[in-house]
């Protein structure tokens, strides 16, 4: 299942290519690189997990992937774009089409839960109407209908991580990464969470899933990306991963 | 943007809080020197208003018959001129107290001996300001060493005072308009350097420059409008005060009355900052955004 | 195994009591009570997981247990001091006897790996030799000898956490509280914090665990603190609490 | 702590950074202001080193005889005095001139006819302040109806300029240093409230109040000593350039020397001022710190 670029990975219904690294690499300041030689594809509707241990740079590479930091060397093509070359209005276009989970959450510390996921939808330029329901529906599903004028410093850390997911997957982003987005709920909402992913899954949105459960790979059996001190490492068909 | 609420906690800032305080003040500066610029420009009106009066001296002549005659025509030529309202010969009487400063009281058997010039008072129509050129040529082709003069004594030197006061005014109505752009300029920098992951968490949501630039361009908007206008408030009181405690004015050289459309244009001083603010938050937030990618 | 005081829970070497909570009960601010009829008795050489759905009050309930917040009502034992009733300077030295590992980590942004893990042992007044050995060797047994200097914003979520159980562990309290300690390591690490935190529990030191990995349960087995809306439900085996 | 690094990034807020040249600024005004004071009071000190001379008059006696007898016994009783470095009799010379101004240049016969007294200069040793009640005692004793005055005209005067100056000096040190004090209580406050999170941690970590308020006063020092320092060089370039530059000393009625000790004293301004800066932040972090539990 190798296309002509590299190491590439796919899943069950392949579509189109979003995302393509060629050859990338990345580091912070002046320090050696984080990432090396990275080469790979993402395709519409594909779900892989992203798995390696803490520091091994699965956070970098979705920070490379959501356009937030700039490779060191290598190209990066997002929705048929190569990202050094495309302008700043367009950057935030292209960006508006991908969810991300941050690993820190990053919520805005003086917005409620609804307004931090309504966040997206205003910047999208979505009628207040549509977010509204928008939001609360989300946050209904996911448990905090009675939280969502909460801050986020008012809210339990699982809380907070379910406004961050929210946040994420309310636009229905054609790529979503998710950065151990699973970390801090119980396991039953943790298999609400993978529903959602799932669905938009099925509707075809990509999704890449930095995680360190086993259980998860084991419960949900997608491609596994492994990355070990910076470097990809051949795909691992996910009963093994989980295994490791 | 629907909500009340930015996504940019930018009220939160010391810097942006005194920033309401800070419009304040300067649009209480900015007000308070268009205020006199415009009362300024009130009075130049008024004085312009007041019927100017030339004083027009024939140099004497050894004929009285020749001296009436001169007199004569150059009357006629000048209450033909388009707005003079009417001449007048200076009585005798009159000519005898301007000369009393030089000469002293002169007797009429010595007076006969001065050659006194014959004057002759030109009036315009209110608010006409004359044409003194184009009056000493008219009365200098009739009488060629004519002398001709505009009267009452300090109108030039309060013009001059009420002209400066209004080129002074106006200019310090604008050097604090620049200030207040450079301030919020200032600001809207610092603020944004301040709040950059959030910027930057916006920015990744994929905002464009415009919205994000348009938070700061909100914040300072209504710093403006709360800033500016208590500072309009309290310029206009002081004016007020100023202007109607006359006590205040031990010389009421100047007619200082404000007319209604100065308190229009006074009204537009603090709309017109709150523009330059509202512009200048965006320009400064656009090019500080253009920093980053 | 229950004392007079309401329920008690004790592991398998019960020792002396270190914390008892008699009939508390905790609220933010003027909301509704988070936690409830909170009766607990926790001896020295325990070691407790405390488990339960995202915003449940597991955080709540080890933060009265660090001192942290005071409850709205009730009385909390903490190494038989009556916490209402200690002084100031008292309160420090019942402190510096409990490790705490925050859910969010509360590392100092602007010091270094080594001096964040030091912290407490300055704070004790230890002498800088012996917190420069004991601090190095803490950081290089969890992987992290390379980044000792990094400030945390230069560390990625799981050297965080590492760092942050460094700092509650190297004093090596008669108390600690783990909130969610390896919700950002990968198994293999995890392994080694569960192993550091038996070791401790062997040498006397009361353990409470909060988590939501089941794994952890299944594969360490401890007796389980079970809240659900602020309340303590009966102690549930830990074999029946994984397989829930 | 044996670490250079404080547990509160307290150099990164505004008013901390800030901190240092407030300090400095204050205590070049401090620096001064004891400058002031203390050349002063070295200006008091070597007016009170010149000697001093209290002039005694006894009033004329019809016999010339019993004069000198008095005269010899007063000069006797005052030179036993303690103190008293020498007693002269003033000479006629000296009289005449004294008399002048009232007289005139008086005839050798007309002055035998003015009963003019004689006149004794009592010279005390340097630095001896003249007990004149004592003196005017024993005087007394032997002539009742005596005369004792204190001479040297502008000395009065100069004294109570530099004890003015002394006072004033002294007092504006005292202000500045309370000024310095409530600045540093103040700023102590407000950063001890922005940093309440890792306030929060270290007592959560065990961190006795003493601890915690240590890394203030700490942080204050250091403000104190980098400013301080560079306050305290300011204000002796500034005291130097004053006293060595005898231009701008145009009149010179006081001597402005400044000595050794001076130097010692001033140099002690900024060791108290860091002192108190210290003793003021861990003062108000205490106190700040004693709301929470
Ligand atoms: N801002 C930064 N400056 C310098 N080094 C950094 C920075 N962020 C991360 N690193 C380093 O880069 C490496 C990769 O970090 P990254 O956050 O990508 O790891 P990760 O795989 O996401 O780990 P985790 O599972 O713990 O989240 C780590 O060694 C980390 O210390
Ligand atoms: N500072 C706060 N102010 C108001 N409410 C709060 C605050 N902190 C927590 N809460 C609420 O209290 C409840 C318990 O929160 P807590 O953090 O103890 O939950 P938790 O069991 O630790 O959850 P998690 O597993 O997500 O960490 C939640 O409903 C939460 O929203
Ligand atoms: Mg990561
Ligand atoms: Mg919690």
């Amino acid at each position: 299942m190798s296309t002509g670029s590299g190491m590439a990975v796919d899943g069950d219904r392949s579509g189109a290519t979003i995302l393509q690294l060629h050859g990338v690499g990345m580091r912070y300041g002046s320090a050696d690189e984080v990432l090396r030689d990275i080469d790979l594809t993402i395709n519409a509707g594909t779900f892989h997990y992203l798995v390696g241990p803490s520091g091994a740079g699965k956070t970098s590479l979705l920070r490379l992937m959501s356009l937030s930091v700039a490779p060191s060397r290598g190209r990066i093509v997002l929705f048929g774009r190569d990202v050094a070359m495309v302008e700043r209005d367009e950057l935030g276009r292209l960006r508006r089409r991908i969810g991300v989970v941050f690993q820190d959450f990053r919520l805005l510390e003086h917005l409620s839960a609804f307004d931090n996921v309504a966040l997206p939808l205003r910047i999208g330029g979505a009628d207040e109407e549509q977010i509204s329901s928008y939001v609360s529906q989300m946050l209904a599903w996911l448990g905090l209908a009675e939280r969502m004028e909460a801050k986020p410093a008012e809210l339990s850390m699982g809380q907070r991580q379910l406004v961050t997911v929210a946040r994420a997957v309310v636009t229905r982003p054609a790529l979503l990464l998710a950065d151990e987005p699973t970390s801090n709920v119980e396991p039953a909402r943790v298999e609400r969470l993978m529903f959602l992913f799932g669905e938009l899954h099925k509707l075809g949105t990509a999704v890449v899933l930095a995680t360190h459960s086993r259980e998860l790979l084991r419960r949900w059996a997608f491609p596994v990306l492994h990355l070990d001190r910076g470097r990809l490492i051949r795909p691992v068909p996910a009963g093994r991963a989980a295994a490791e | 943007m629907a909500t009340a609420e930015l996504d940019l906690p930018l009220d939160d800032t010391p810097a942006s809080r005194f920033l309401a305080w800070l419009i304040g003040g300067l649009v209480f500066l900015a007000v308070l020197a268009c205020a006199v610029a415009l009362l300024a420009q009130g009075a130049l009106d008024r004085l312009s208003e007041r019927p100017r009066i030339v004083t027009v001296a024939l140099p004497a002549v050894d004929d009285p018959a020749v001296g009436e005659a001169e007199l004569a025509r150059v009357r006629a030529a000048l209450e033909d001129m388009s707005g003079v309202a009417w001449t007048a010969v200076v009585s005798e009487e009159e000519l005898d107290k301007l000369i009393e400063p030089w000469f002293g009281v002169v007797a009429p058997e010595a007076r006969a001996e001065l050659p006194l010039p014959r004057l002759l008072d030109v009036r315009f129509q209110p608010g006409v300001v004359p044409d003194l050129t184009a009056l000493a040529r008219k009365v200098r082709a009739i009488v060629p060493n004519a002398l001709i003069d505009e009267t009452g004594p300090a109108r030039g030197a309060l013009e001059e005072a009420a002209q400066r006061l209004r080129w002074l005014g106006g200019g310090a109505g604008l050097l604090v308009l620049a200030v207040l752009v450079v301030v919020v300029v200032v600001v809207t920098r610092a603020s944004l350097d301040l709040h950059d992951e959030t910027v930057d968490l916006l920015r990744l949501l994929g905002a464009p420059d415009r919205y994000v630039a348009r938070q700061f361009e909100l914040h300072a908007m209504a710093s403006a409008l709360r800033g500016g206008s208590v500072g309009f408030a309290a310029a206009l009181a002081t004016v007020v005060g100023l202007v109607h405690l006359p006590t205040l004015w031990g010389l009421r050289l100047v007619p200082v009355v404000p007319r209604p459309l100065d308190w229009i244009l006074l009204a537009m001083v603090p709309v017109l900052a709150a523009l330059l603010i509202t512009l200048a938050a965006r320009f400064a937030a656009v090019h500080g955004l253009a920093r980053l990618r």
